[in-house]
């Protein structure tokens, strides 16, 4: 069986040829794989050892726990990949970004509209929660599409907030948004 | 000695008015001293593990803290109805409140903590500085509160920059605003009242001469019913992000034996200048050529003074309720002694390569670091919900060494063992430090945290692992989905407790 | 000095020739000092944490010790083959074997131990005792070995009664009867032969003369390759069932500073006889008349190390390691100090109840005691099964006070919070020891436990709260089930499970 | 629902009234339940607090793990209790007890014969296992009826190794046993 498994920008072709044995990248791995009573794993790659904890996030998204880091992995097999690459990557238009309340708070403040120019690390909104003003900033360069949080709203966790479009996409984007 | 209000005695049954680790401590403290105890909880906590580890347990309401832990008439009405003779508060909620440990008082029942009156002069910055000012103790030059945005203004011409906009009614860096430039104190002013009055109801701010590359430092001591003043040596908690300590340690790296003695005692001046009774933390700042300044007293137990108890060898939880027992304090200062090293890394539900946001949800799986020298204080548990209504700090990871080095080392250890799964922690980030060489070498003051230390330059060390653990339990959940019969159990989020339960089966 | 056969050198990857708490402890030390660790394990240890913490780990074989952690060339293939430039045979198994010493220095790995020679003098009771006897180490009266049953029986007379029958090659008991009666003698030297037969494949015993009331102290040294000899003070092992030592001490009840001097000076020569290298304990029967005689010397790290790790601040696993990487001991014996008091809880899967017996089983449930002054050292998981293949000790509950009593107060909340479910485990008659007079105050020695303590006099505290508890329990069961789907599930022992998962569904 | 939950020698009768009421002996108790989602149970009653695990054992026996004590509670509901009032209290003749080993080991030596009379307390049989030597004792005063092992046996756990009757029941025992 074969995956395609990504973290950040990385790219993993994965094989699982049977249950002792992985080709990662056409390179083979001996591995010993054991899912203890409370959900901890324990993993042997070339007799390396790792414990972890894997639970199911969103979408194909695997939240990996790993000495102390956690990783967010998205694993899609063949199937999978193929279909998401022929609509675009996963979610959503290309490169959008949307910004979202990490935790139920007051928006207090936006410090951007729409079509405005952000660079990565940008403050856009300050966000009261747990009796703190907490910066949300850009993550990465980019245009304002859309603003859907005014101060004064409180807003729930994972409730959309702003969209961030690619800056050489702009037009189309415009474009689509306009449609709705 | 004047420390009218104050009720000391012996008592056999105590009520925690906390919750979290803290209430664990003090619990766990009282038992060891044969204390029964009464647990109180809101609608959040009735699983909490104070509930489950005190003699009894009392519902006082909403999750939301001014609807519980802060009413004070329905802790006065548990303590009556359960018999209770004391009452703890921890930290937080009422701890610093005059008004409560009055109350308790009135009501005929031990407070755990200092008279009333110490309270109240130490809770207000500017009593405070006048308290301790008299009694010899160094102060940082600033306002007094309560003036206009112009005299503000003009004051801080006097002051120079930089400064600190701080809340009269602050604490812990709530309502509180460095300026560097001019232009900005308007601003920072704006900001700070405003955060001040939604915090403490209060908006009231005053400015004071900003240390730069300043260091905190903390004494600690303790003071029975009978005069006797003790310091238990200082804490270094300049580690710090928004003016909240995230890593504390005792000793300090700066503060060598002689410092030590003429800082504590100070803190012990400061201590008996309002009569002080309990344990309590006077907290300094300290500039590069090493003169200290007094910020604030903490009248209460503070989060980090397991650092001191692991140095020292005394259990300050266990002092403090015998002193509240009326008792003479076994220690004089020539008993107290120094020998290795502790550090506290605190484990917060937040994010740190998102700008630390707090980070909110259900904790499914824990398990502790064990094994010597190392102490965790929780009071989290799998099930446990992360919300918005109280602190995000989820446990205190502390690690003991005979050398700094050994403690350093410990820690890297212990936070590679710790496992917490369901909220995003600033584990990561206390593994970042503890590699960081800034931080090794002891070169760090109460802005290194924010202004020169960065997770960007953090590489990921195991991706290539991580991702073959998840193709592999994505594998595995394909494979088994296949066999599972009834279609309710296809919902693929349960297959691990599935795959458990079927092997419970077999 | 003659160390012959002895490799010292700096080594970065050190394989653990072990397994349970023993190997964790091992592999935490290493990993405190930056020392890469490879793990071996037998079938039945392929998910024990041991594996899991470790860098490398390598599977040896069947669960059966003697086809796996007993291999010494499976062993040493592993280690070469992963490159460990080391091995610690932690305790048992292959600890105390001078051939897998000699094995080690053969293949050019640093064993962290003792030289060869100093184990196998000290592992043969006779040249132990004559070894010891010529440094003027007081032993206790009795015979030399390999005498016929008729010899045996003339030297007791000589000896007079009471007397032990002891194992030439015994250790933890094993083949060792007690004689209070002529007329018994025979059948207990056939009863230790049969015993000593079995468990070593050598039924040789000897005759020594049975101090009454004695106490069981040890002397813990540390040695390292440069010719320095130091001791950490004394151990109380006098809790002991069937010479198996379930609670340990640091510092002992009986020895004050004067004696202890005496006692680590005359363990130092013990040591030096042999020209010892790394950790050692020497232990001693103590008499009423506080005369103390050398019973024998462990070459090896002990179970109950930590108990002195907590009073004197010396982290013995860490030095053990840096002994045998060549080092110096930072320690010279006016820098070890003794301060608080420490006590070990050897938690074994066995029921108190009926007479000790061994409980096999699986885990299902473990939550450990954590706060402050409490240390757990432990191999088991949830989901672990007890097999007769390993012995029964679960964990090491290690709790420290600045007193005896605080640290005895400790214990018991420690052991209240312990919780462990699947087997039956030895936590009541820890209890049971802790609320005991004799034990409090101090009046035992090494036959308290089988001749004047029972756990019939415990009262079950909670026998109301149980039966409410599994009826509520047994209730919910019976109302889930009439509400399962399909049949598989109705199985009742999966109920919790079930509900759990249904939970998780929501 | 009525319960009636035996320990040891001890009987209560434990009426369930509702989610936060029973009533034992007539007496009623204010409770609070809750199992938490590693299986833990807290439980106040009349505000006392309690935390245990309950496991299920044989039959209608559960383990119970309250501050460091393991109990072994019976539960029937009225009806099961009848039941097996009627055909004499739960499991095998009246009044025998079944030695079974307590875990896997080798019959060193079997100390009794059938019909021997023996005390609580006894040792009646000596199992190797765990290296060490380990006495089987009688649980009760009793007549040995049958034995199952014999020097040299390796076991399994809980198998059987002998039946002790009743002294007064010795007859009839003796038939049943005849019987089979």
């Amino acid at each position: 069986m074969k995956y395609i498994t990504k973290i950040e920008d990385k790219e993993y072709i994965i094989e699982i040829d049977n249950d002792d044995q992985i080709t990662i990248n056409d390179q083979p791995f001996a591995i010993n794989f054991e899912q203890l009573s409370d959900g901890v794993i324990s993993l042997l790659i070339n007799n390396q050892s790792h414990e972890a904890i894997v639970e199911e996030g969103d979408g194909n998204i695997w939240d990996v726990l790993l000495s102390g880091e956690l990783y967010a992995v998205e694993v899609q097999d063949e199937r999978a990949y193929r279909l998401s690459q022929a609509r675009g990557s996963a979610g959503g238009a290309k490169g959008e970004v949307v910004i979202k309340s990490p935790m139920p708070g007051l928006i207090l403040n936006v410090l951007v509209k729409p079509d405005q120019e952000v660079a990565k690390g940008d403050k856009v909104i300050i966000l009261e929660s747990m009796k703190m003003e907490n910066e949300l900033r850009a993550p990465r360069d980019g245009i304002i599409k859309r603003v859907s949080a005014a101060v004064g709203d409180s807003v729930e966790k994972d409730q959309a907030l702003l969209i961030i479009g690619d800056p050489e996409m702009e037009h189309d984007e415009a474009a689509e948004v306009d449609d709705e | 000695m004047n420390t009218e209000n104050l009720h000391t005695r012996k008592f056999d049954k105590l009520l925690v008015a906390n919750r979290g680790e803290i209430a664990m401590r003090i619990i766990r403290a009282c038992h060891e001293l044969g204390i029964a105890t009464v647990a109180v909880y809101s609608d959040a906590d009735r699983n909490a593990p104070h509930v489950r580890f005190a003699n009894e347990a009392y519902h006082i309401g909403p999750s939301s803290a001014s609807e519980s832990y802060l009413r004070i008439d329905k802790l006065l009405e548990v303590a009556k109805k359960s018999g209770a003779e004391a009452i703890h508060p921890g930290y937080g909620f009422l701890a610093e409140r005059a008004d409560f440990a009055q109350a308790c008082y009135d009501a005929n029942i031990v407070f755990v903590g200092p008279p009333p009156n110490a309270i109240r002069v130490m809770g207000d910055k500017q009593t405070a500085r006048e308290a301790v000012k008299a009694a010899g103790v160094p102060i940082v030059p600033g306002t007094e509160p309560g003036l206009s945005n112009e005299e503000l203004l003009a004051a801080a011409e006097e002051i120079g920059f930089p400064l600190l906009v701080k809340a009269t009614a602050g604490g812990g860096g709530k309502g509180m605003r460095p300026v560097h430039r001019r232009e900005d104190l308007e601003d920072a002013i704006a900001a700070a009242q405003r955060e001040a009055a939604a915090a403490f109801g209060d908006g009231t701010v005053y400015l004071e001469k900003l240390i730069t590359h300043g260091r905190h430092i903390e004494i600690q001591v303790l003071a029975d019913s009978h005069g006797n003043v003790i310091h238990l040596g200082e804490r270094e908690c300049s580690l710090q992000r928004r003016h909240q300590k995230v890593i504390e340690e005792c000793p300090s790296f700066v503060v060598d034996e002689e410092l030590r003695q003429r800082m504590g005692a100070v803190g012990v001046a400061a201590a008996k200048a309002v009569n002080y009774v309990s344990a309590g933390t006077i907290e300094f700042l300290m500039d590069k050529q090493k003169n200290f300044y007094f910020l604030e007293m903490n009248t209460r137990l503070q989060v980090e003074h397991p650092v001191t108890e692991l140095v020292t060898g005394v259990d300050i939880a266990q002092e403090m309720l015998r002193i509240a027992r009326g008792r003479k304090m076994r220690l004089t200062q020539e008993d107290v002694t120094m020998s290795g090293w502790a550090i506290e890394c605190r484990v917060n539900a937040e994010d740190p390569y998102n700008n630390y946001l707090p980070s909110t949800g259900t904790i499914s799986t824990i398990r502790l670091p064990t094994g010597p020298g190392v102490r965790v204080d929780t009071g989290v548990y799998p099930g446990y919900t992360v919300t918005p209504y109280y602190d995000s700090m989820i446990s205190k990871l502390i690690c003991y060494g005979q050398t700094r080095g050994e403690a350093v080392l410990r820690m890297r250890r212990a936070l590679e063992e710790y496992r917490i799964m369901g909220v995003k922690t600033n584990i990561p980030f206390h593994q970042h430090m503890m590699d960081s060489h800034r931080f090794l070498t002891g070169n760090f003051d109460t802005h290194f945290v924010e202004e020169r230390f960065s997770m960007e330059d953090r590489e990921p060390a195991h991706e290539l692992e991580a991702a073959i653990l998840a193709t592999l339990v994505a594998h595995g959940q394909s494979q088994k989905a296949s066999q599972i019969v009834a279609p309710g159990e296809r919902d693929t989020s349960n297959w691990k407790w599935l795959s458990r339960w079927e092997r419970l089966r077999r």
